[in-house]
């Protein structure tokens, strides 16, 4: 219908290169053309592949899909669709780094996790932290360092360390 | 996605900042009077530290477009940069332009990562504008 | 002489891409369609690291025209940075625009340093246009 | 205040260099010949270390109004950054842009922090220009 701009009634949007008031296309498509006299003929069309759009709208073309940053260990959670952006995570053994501690972690690189090597995991890595170690090493691996290394590895050099927790099954194991 | 972030607000009269050709200036948006295509630019200097021991690792400029009839903003141009100065006073400048096809109506606002960290001292260090092509 | 480098892909029709008045894209170019000046701006967002432990130490980005009847390509603009940032994520943009006088038929490109360090994922972090002034 | 910084000098007629619709470069500056309002830009590359043992912590690039009628110079746009490179070898460019008005007769230069540190070797990589609107 015609009225001015911006005055369209309630579900209808102003189209200035129409001068009138359409009813909007749905989510996933988009405005071909504009609704001629009886307001409610606007030619929507589909979201070309890779475009989307999330809500009713009176656009002239949809939203381009982001794309998951593969070389930064992103995956595809959920793939761009007609409705809807692609939605992204980290490869398995990978966790996020928000680069952007403020926003709501929209835009991570994703890290390798730690892997607990002779230690117990204290909590296993998830999508958003890395993986926790415990402290100490478990038994059969005695402590080098920051790392823990396993006691029978047929070493003939075993530091005091090594002695004290390897020591006694040393003995029986190279026997 | 983004736009939730701080929008900055701007000086439209004095110094150096003017607006004309129905160009206006409302609520930290410039608002477009005629359907085109647009050069759209902005920069923000950003700056710290601000408190002690906040310090960002990265700093974030987005220029967004919000429409009426659209609930969502749309992001048209990002600037974003890791922070590696481990001096303790840095600076950052970070500068956006490009063109965009706008509709009459549409608003153009400004969003950065943290407000706190923004150089809004100077107007010849933070600055925004458009321009019809 | 850096024209070498690898060339950017560009998307130049789906969501805020657009060509018009003959300014056309194709093979990896804009070609200018009336000779003139023209603006002309590029943005490539760098970002690391990628999977091969290789750091680079520095980021370059090229706007080089290449005209049919002349065998090199013209490098219009440089913006090159080298990266201090030690902490493992990293981003870098680099903006550059300038006038320049084409001739009908010239085509405008964008060469990088390593196109495995550009952020192709978001079209507001890395984009490319000219327009006739 | 920045304007005692050192002036750059530019080439405005050879290799990409140019200057028309009388808009003309004098004695560092170009100079307007219609009033209007001019988008203005302008990129430096800096680099360094020159000498041994001098490494500025910062770089600073300013575009600067010159009136006849008026003593002191206008800081019309700044790009100021923090350096943080520790290798020795190191880039930085700093881009700015944006819309001004200007008078008739108006000189615009570009200042700089230190002027060894700047990259002249290559006109694609420090340039300045202006274009009426």
């Amino acid at each position: 219908g015609m009225s001015g701009r911006g005055a369209c009634p309630a579900g209808m949007n102003w189209i200035e290169t129409a001068q009138r008031c359409c009813h909007p296309c749905p989510a996933g498509k988009f405005l071909s053309e504009p609704c001629t006299s009886l307001g409610n003929d606007s030619v929507c069309r589909d979201c070309p592949a890779g475009t989307f759009r999330t809500q009713p709208n009176t656009f002239r073309e949809c939203q381009a899909c982001y794309e998951c940053d593969r070389q930064a260990f992103q995956s595809v959670l959920s793939n761009c669709s007609a409705t809807s952006n692609v939605a992204c995570g980290c490869e398995p053994g990978h966790f996020r780094v928000c680069l952007d501690s403020v926003n709501s972690c929209t835009e991570f690189s994703c890290r390798k996790c730690q892997s607990c090597t002779g230690r117990l995991i204290q909590r296993p890595c998830s999508e958003m932290q890395d993986a926790l170690c415990d402290s100490s090493c478990q038994p059969d691996f005695y402590r080098e360092g920051d790392e823990c290394r396993p006691c029978h590895t047929g070493k003939d050099t075993c530091s005091k360390e090594c002695q004290q927790v390897c020591g006694s099954n040393n003995d029986q194991g190279s026997g | 996605v983004g736009t939730h972030l701080p929008i900055l607000q701007w000086e439209d009269k004095r110094g150096l900042a003017f607006t004309k050709n129905n160009l206006s200036y409302s609520s930290n948006a410039l608002v477009i009077p005629v359907s085109g295509d647009y050069y759209v630019y902005a920069q923000v200097t950003f700056r710290g530290p601000v408190e002690s021991g906040h310090r960002p690792n990265s700093v974030t400029e987005i220029i967004t477009k919000v429409t009426d009839s659209y609930p969502e903003p749309t992001q048209l141009l990002t600037g974003t940069k890791t922070l590696s100065e481990n001096t303790n006073g840095w600076f950052q400048p970070i500068y956006l332009g490009a063109v965009v096809s706008l509709e009459v109506g549409d608003k153009l606002m400004v969003n950065v990562s943290d407000i706190r960290l923004v150089d809004y001292t100077k107007e010849h260090k933070t600055f925004f504008g458009a321009f019809l092509l």
